[in-house]
């Protein structure tokens, strides 16, 4: 059974359709990758998932249980993190405090500190500024930081929405590097890229969104491969 | 002349640098585009065109004069109308008055007009309401006039929006990813309509993700990275740079 | 010269009571970016919680020794407890439904919620001015031609404990450190698996009980209050969250004695100046929220894009 | 259309003819002070209702209105400037106020903005109470001019003022109704909609505030004008929070924006004010509950309009249509809404 | 359609106006006969006579005691018998708005009273202010109107009250049995200079009452060869007066004087006093602190404080004796300050109708009779001792009491009378 299923879902931005009947899912161990082009309502599932917005219609099954009338802090409890476009790290708090905050729902503080020490290997940038306010970081520092964050909760589903949004090539590169370290250490990934050669060269399957609904839906090498999704991103090329 | 110069333009927030010396020309006439990643700054750029932002440094210059200083509010009335990435539309006015809000700028109404609704006004309302009502013809929304606005389809709402601006009678039109969460079918009546504005002569200058709506409409494109400006041509040239498929599927060995 | 300083130790214990008011507007406005504007009336709330705590201990009049320390304690606590449980009632009742309303909603309901609690306080205990028993003893002692007070002494003490303990709270505990999470990013906080409703429900609570500690204060060291005391309290206590910078807890503690120490100073020094008080404090206002809305110790945060 | 206009010219009629069927001067005293407070409301609405703008010192133009008469117009100096032209000149002054405060201060947030113009609303009658050399300080300027119409004086019958009344508020709601239907009018709701797209059409937002705020002003001016001739007394007393706040709970309960809403609310709440609340409480004395005054819960009472019109019916009993939709719908998803308001912050100077 | 809607929800508002007016009036005809008495003859006129007072809010501890007063004079005229065919009433209103006194609620009430053609005559207002607002409307409408307590010089002499009278400059319609501000104030100078005291600091309300009240003792102690220090007015709302009383102490003075009431200040001012290290300065106010929320409010710190009254002490008149009496009796508590001012004055009224009643052959009189009769009073016996009112409307036995709060209650120092 995939760790998480999404079932039909429906959403709206007051009147205005964000997501109709979209569905997918993830198995444990997977890095999935949903691509579209902006407005196509990538960011509107995650949120729907993570509970920071009500689906009208649907379902979502995480682990055997429907979460889907959870609030966010429920679902984070129970194994979803979530690292947000645009990064939204707390600014005016240190670097240690959101990775504090990251593990809010945890109790242990022998965990607490085994977590900080894994976390800090991963992104050895953030020891540095470890006293420094967020809100100083540069953009990928921050990217850094709100991906530590979230896996601070321990998730076993990690959702990363444009982790490479605004960073540059090098630092692009880095952080693919780690999504795939993070996987390999036994965290499911559902990621969201507008950068859709690198998140599909880093996931398993993949799935393509066009006006709030799934396009297209297959191995991230299939899709890699197709004139579609070519298509989606540069145009013409089809034609 | 051109129509719009940026002249080594850079903009800094804080530390960060959103757009760096960017220097390029439209013409009058015409469609081009600007395209680029999310993030790339292209929105930025938009927002230092209708003096949202200052530039940190370089200069923007509009029909022969410097826009330097001048409040958003007073770009517009220079003749440069826009749309936004996330519709910004008077959400509870109807799409009539919408438009007609849109003629604000060239409407000569002083508060004492209003008050007393003088025989000039009541002229003048006529007009612009005429004007609205042809305009909602133009994008095909003629039966939508009383709708509010946040009530009309997605697509419409795009078009609403360009009409809008349109009934400033813009020099130019600056379209921030009009087609965006657009359907095909939708996107071709977008690119029909942005054919007859070009016919009407207003110069149209649109930011777009789907390329296959900037391939086929407008006649020159820049493409900016990471603030810079990567590349310059027709859609064809820029389609081949190598940097252009780089920037937007990603490096080919990034998925090795 | 000694009039100049008594003239300080008069604006820093009117300042305190201030600052301590001001603490629970900072924060709410911190988390949900609402003028409380009943806080006022939860800050008179608070003294008429302790009269009638001290009421029901059978205390009127002058107590010592560890018998003192015992009334003052209970007393605190108890009208700390029951303004803090007000408080959340009041957020639970009318003003969570509209939290995501358009920005006057809210507002408009705490003008109504300040109404109705200055209403049934008239109720509790008429409308007219009611004394409050002389619990503590005051000794005075003369610094070198300036005379303090041992109340004086307490309100200022008071404040400065008070606005350390909430600073140890806020930055040194859990909840603490969701409050000040939920303040700046509600739906990022909201994925650290921080619970928003319960996070604001306790920023009501301890703001609101801040309030009912400076009630108590009040009623000690003026031995009188009335139903509409908080009104004017409120407002200068708002000025001087602003003064300090809105959302900022030292800020609100230095706006709070900075407003106690210009409306001394301004009766001393302006002919006449006892009425002109209000006049000077409320330009304050209008100056700083014109000149430097994000007051003296506010943070400008680096712009986002 | 003549269906509303036979409706109208009813009430109209009805109103007109009032004073003669019902021979009760306190009856039509009472109808004369709830004008006054009609056209309050009405600029509130201005200001309120059209321009998003919440002014929570409104009571202050109010005051100065008054006092213009009171200083003008009476043996205070000497100066008897005839009421009639008092109408036109204290609402320009009130205008200038309004412009004197709002200049400086319209760029403020919302929430900021209402605490300004509550400062503002606490320093005027201060001021005038303390400035005492011009306005007998707490006595208030007395024995106002009387207006005088074809060299009948009004005294102190309510009646003529009943008409003044009828007359400034059919031009209120004539004026109301015609910005509301102009460009400045469209602008308003545009800036309330959303004050950055607003800007792009060339709407220069501060000068637009300014002028809700101005012509807000000048309503309260001009009702303040009426009110001191009608009361024949200025005092500093008049004019405090409660008042504002009494017209802000006429405009919330009738409905923000619709011009017949908030004149059913100012009447109402009038209403229950000076007629209901007064009659009750003679009625329970009657009946022998002497300590009972249902006058001093008047404030318990907008209190309690205030909070439950705010979480069940917030746009009022007689709603506009816009603002009801507005409060219903705009609902959106909260994040959105955040977001949008955060990156407005971010570029709004 | 939405404003057919509207349109129609405000005829029947309208409507409703009507309707509730209309059918309040009757009511509050019938009930007060109740109120007025058991003895009420059906079908017998009603004459009503009008009470002003704030009787809620901070001003309500003096303000009750007061309508009190005058509602037992009427309720006893009316038991003991009113001219056959006639029963007196009393209607009585509220002029506090928010828990104060206001002006603009006053003119209301009087308004009331006014366009009730049962009303011949009124009582009230307790306070200087709403006076100012009110006397206009009854000079226009010839009501006699009789206030207990209302004591600011303007509103009976000089070209201030001549400002008032606006439709009939001259006729005078306002009486009151209290002495004045400008005579309280005067006592209150000449009893402090008595005491030795030179240097005084003047603190009041900023209110018609205090400000008066202080601004005569500020002259008259100046021109008795005192030196006043400094005159400052209270914000209200404040409770924080010890920067103003360092101020005052760094002055030195040997007395503050305080124009205003315990609500508005008085009593914390004393209070205050102590914590300013000016515990052993004298203090003395008007009439507006002898309540007994003085003494609650400051606590200890109220013994020693002196305060003037602009009426005779009760138990030095034996004619009060009966009146207080009978005043527990009917509302089982002690009489207020200004308790039997009231009841004078509605007794005065009364036979001023009843004379009327009489002359004019049984018929409801005109209201111009009755103030006609109310300004011919002279030597009218009362538990104040014998009223009458010269041409201004003011007492002509204006005697002042002083008293010292000891043991937390006022005691007779001294009693001061001006006509000497």
């Amino acid at each position: 059974m995939a760790l998480l299923e999404v079932d039909g879902l429906d959403a709206f931005y007051g009147r205005i359709r964000a997501l109709e009947g979209v569905s997918l899912r993830v198995a444990q161990g997977e890095i999935v990758a949903l691509i579209g082009a902006n407005g196509a309502g990538k960011t509107t599932t995650l949120r729907a998932i993570s509970g920071l917005m009500r689906a009208a219609k649907g379902h979502i099954v995480f682990d055997g249980h429907d979460i889907g009338r959870l609030g966010p802090a429920e679902i984070v409890r129970r194994g979803i993190g979530h690292s947000p476009e645009g990064r939204r790290v707390f600014a005016r708090m240190t670097v240690r405090e959101n990775l504090e905050l990251g593990a809010f729902t945890r109790t242990s503080g022998a965990e607490f500190a085994e977590d900080f020490e894994r976390v800090l290997a991963i992104f050895p940038r953030l020891r540095e500024r470890l006293t420094q306010k967020s809100g100083t970081l540069s953009g990928g520092e921050q990217q850094m930081l709100a991906m530590a964050r979230a896996l601070m909760s321990r998730p076993r589903l990690l959702m990363l929405d444009e982790p490479s949004l605004g960073l540059s090539p090098i630092l692009v590169q880095t952080i693919f590097r780690v999504i795939r370290e993070i996987n390999e250490r036994g965290t499911t990934v559902l990621l969201i890229e507008q950068n859709a050669r690198q998140a599909l060269g880093i996931a398993t399957r993949g799935y393509v969104l066009e006006v709030g609904k799934i396009a297209f839906e297959d191995t991230a090498a299939n899709l890699m491969a197709s004139e579609a999704v070519r298509a989606a991103y540069l145009g013409g090329g089809a034609a | 002349m051109a129509l719009l110069a940026l002249d080594n333009v850079t903009k800094a927030f804080g530390g960060l640098v959103a757009v760096k010396e960017l220097t390029f020309e439209l013409d009058a006439g015409g469609i081009a585009a600007m395209i680029g990643p999310n993030g790339a700054g292209k929105s930025t750029v938009f927002n230092l065109i209708t003096g949202i932002y200052a530039p940190s440094s370089g200069s923007i210059d509009f029909d022969g004069r410097s826009l330097r200083g001048l409040r958003t509010n007073r770009i517009a009335a220079r003749g440069i109308a826009r749309t936004f990435q996330n519709i910004r539309l008077f959400a509870f006015m109807s799409a009539l008055d919408n438009v007609m809000t849109g003629r604000h700028a060239r409407m000569g109404a002083s508060m004492f007009d209003s008050l007393l609704h003088t025989p000039r006004q009541r002229a003048e309302e006529r007009r612009v309401r005429e004007r609205a009502r042809e305009l909602l013809k133009f994008v095909d929304l003629e039966r939508a006039g009383a709708s509010y606005a946040r009530n009309l389809p997605y697509g419409s709402q795009r078009r609403l929006e360009i009409a809008r601006a349109l009934a400033s009678d813009p020099k130019l039109l600056l379209l921030d990813e009009p087609a965006a969460g657009m359907n095909p079918r939708e996107k071709d009546e977008l690119i029909a309509l942005i054919g007859r504005i070009r016919d009407s002569g207003v110069t149209v200058f649109l930011i777009e993700h789907d390329m296959n709506l900037v391939m086929n409409v407008s006649e020159r494109v820049t493409v900016l990275d990471h603030g810079e400006k990567i590349a310059e041509g027709s859609p064809d040239a820029v389609r081949r740079d190598e940097r252009v498929i780089e920037a937007y599927l990603g490096r080919a060995d990034g998925a090795a | 010269m000694d009039v100049f300083f008594q003239q300080i130790v008069n604006g820093l214990s009117l300042g305190g009571i201030y600052a301590l008011i001001a603490l629970g507007y900072t924060m709410v406005y911190g988390i949900i970016e609402l003028i409380n504007f009943a806080h006022g009336d939860v800050y008179t709330l608070g003294t008429f919680f302790s009269l009638a705590i001290l009421t029901g201990l059978g205390v009127s009049g002058e107590m010592h020794g560890l018998p003192l320390v015992g009334v003052v304690l209970v007393t605190l606590i108890a009208a700390m407890l029951l303004c803090g449980l007000t408080g959340v009632l009041i957020e639970r009742l009318a003003y969570r439904r509209l939290r995501n309303a358009p920005r006057l909603a809210p507002l408009i309901t705490a003008i109504g919620m300040s109404f109705i609690l200055e209403n049934v306080m008239q109720l509790w205990h008429g409308p007219s001015p009611i004394s409050f028993p002389e619990v503590i003893p005051n000794p005075a002692w003369a610094l070198g031609g300036v005379e303090v007070s041992a109340k004086q002494i307490a309100v200022i003490g008071l404040a400065i404990v008070m606005m350390a303990a909430l600073q140890l709270f806020i930055y040194k505990t859990k909840m603490g450190k969701a409050m000040r999470a939920t303040a700046q990013d509600r739906d990022a906080a909201q994925l650290m698996g921080i619970d928003i409703n319960t996070t604001i429900a306790v920023t009501f609570l301890i703001g609101s009980a801040l309030a009912g500690a400076a009630g108590f204060v009040s009623g000690v060291y003026y031995g009188t209050t009335w139903f509409f005391n908080g009104f004017e309290a409120g407002l200068k206590a708002f000025t001087a969250a602003v003064l300090g910078g809105i959302g900022n807890v030292a800020g609100a503690m230095l706006g709070g004695f900075l407003i106690g120490l210009i409306e001394a100073i301004a009766t001393q020094y302006i002919p006449g100046g006892a009425q002109w008080t209000n006049v000077v404090v409320f330009s304050v206002l209008v100056l700083v929220l014109i000149f430097r809305p994000s007051g003296l110790l506010g943070e400008s945060l680096p712009e986002k894009v | 259309m003549t269906r509303r206009h036979a409706a109208l010219g009813f009430l109209g009629l009805a109103l007109v003819v009032y004073p003669f069927v019902d021979r009760n001067n306190s009856h039509v005293d009472f109808l004369a002070n709830a004008g006054a407070f009609i056209l309050l409301a009405l600029g509130l609405n201005i200001v309120v209702g059209f321009a998003g703008l919440l002014d929570l010192g409104y009571a202050a133009f109010f005051a100065i209105g008054s006092y213009s008469y009171a200083m003008l117009a009476s043996q205070q100096f000497g100066i008897h400037v005839p009421f009639w032209l008092m109408l036109l000149i204290a609402p320009v002054v009130a205008a200038l106020f309004g412009l004197l405060l709002g200049a400086p201060t319209l760029r403020l947030r919302g929430d900021y903005l209402a605490i300004v113009t509550l400062g503002f609303g606490e320093i005027v009658p201060q001021t005038f109470l303390n400035l005492s050399q011009y306005t007998n300080g707490p006595n208030g300027i007395s024995s106002l001019d009387q207006p005088s119409l074809f060299g009948h004086a009004f005294g102190f019958s309510a009646t003529p003022y009943y008409y003044v009344l009828l007359g400034l508020i059919a031009l209120g709601i004539l004026a109301a109704r015609n910005l509301q239907n102009s460009r400045l009018g469209r602008a308003w709701m545009a800036i309330r909609e959303d004050e950055l797209a607003a800007r792009h059409m060339g709407i220069n937002t501060t000068a637009t505030k300014l002028a809700a705020f101005a012509l807000g002003a000048s309503f309260s001016g001009l009702a303040g004008v009426v009110y001191a001739a009608k009361l024949d007394l200025v005092s500093p007393d008049e004019f405090g929070f409660n008042v504002s706040v009494l017209v802000l709970s006429m405009l919330v309960l009738g409905g923000m924006g619709n011009i017949w809403g908030v004149i059913v609310g100012s009447f109402v709440l009038s209403f229950i004010n000076s007629f209901l609340l007064p009659q009750s409480t003679s009625l329970a004395h009657a009946a022998g509950f002497v300590n009972v005054d249902f006058t001093n819960y008047r404030f318990m009472l907008y209190g309690v309009i205030l909070v439950t019109m705010m979480l069940f019916r917030p746009e009022g009993l007689i709603p506009s249509r816009q603002r009801a939709a507005e409060f219903h719908e705009a609902i959106l998803d909260p994040a959105l809404a955040a977001q949008e308001q955060s990156e407005y912050e971010g570029v709004a100077r | 359609m939405q404003t057919i809607a509207a349109t129609s929800r405000l005829a029947a508002l309208a409507a409703l106006v009507g309707l509730v007016g209309c059918s309040g009036t009757t009511t509050t005809t019938t009930s007060q006969s109740s109120s007025g008495s058991a003895s009420a003859v059906a079908g017998a006129t009603v004459i009503k006579i009008g009470i002003d007072m704030p009787v809620s809010g901070a001003d309500a501890s003096t303000g009750i005691p007061t309508r009190n007063g005058a509602v037992q004079a009427i309720e006893e005229a009316d038991r003991k018998g009113a001219p056959a065919g006639f029963t007196f009433v009393a209607y009585d209103l509220d002029d506090a708005v928010q828990g104060v006194h206001d002006p603009a609620q006053g003119a209301q009430n009087t308004r009331a009273f006014v366009s009730d053609d049962a009303v011949l005559a009124m009582i009230g207002p307790f306070n200087s202010s709403v006076a100012r607002a009110e006397i206009p409307i009854t000079n226009d409408a010839g009501l006699a109107q009789i206030s207990a307590s209302a004591t600011n010089p303007g509103l009976t002499k000089g070209p201030d009250a001549a400002s008032l009278r606006t439709s009939h400059p001259d006729v005078n319609s306002f009486f009151r049995v209290c002495t004045t501000d400008d005579r309280q104030g005067a006592a209150g100078a000449q009893f402090a200079r008595k005491l030795g005291l030179k240097k005084a600091f003047i603190v009041d309300d900023n209110e018609t009452y205090g400000k008066g009240l202080a601004d005569v003792f500020d002259a008259q102690f100046r021109s008795l060869g005192g030196t006043v220090l400094g005159h400052e007015h209270l914000t209200k709302g404040q409770t924080d007066y010890k920067a103003l009383l360092t101020k005052a102490n760094a002055l030195g003075p040997d007395v503050i004087f305080y124009g205003g009431t315990t609500a508005t200040g008085g009593g914390l001012l004393r209070k205050q006093m102590r914590d300013a290290g000016m515990a052993a300065t004298a203090y003395l106010g008007g009439d507006g602190i002898s309540d007994a929320e003085f003494e609650t409010v400051a606590g200890d710190a109220a013994n020693g404080v002196y305060y003037t009254v602009a009426a005779p002490e009760t138990s030095k008149l034996p004619s009060a004796a009966g009146f207080v009496a009978a005043y527990k009796k009917r509302w089982s508590t002690d009489v207020g300050p200004y308790s039997a001012n009231a009841y004078a004055a509605a007794n005065i009224e009364i036979a001023a109708i009843e004379k009327a009643i009489v002359a004019g052959g049984a018929k409801t009189p005109a209201r111009a009779d009755v103030l006609k009769n109310v300004a011919a009073t002279n030597g009218f016996p009362s538990p104040i001792g014998p009223i009458g009112f010269d041409k201004n409307g003011d007492t002509t036995n204006p005697i002042l009491t002083v008293y010292k709060i000891a043991n937390g209650k006022g005691v007779f120092v001294d009693q001061i009378n001006l006509k000497s």
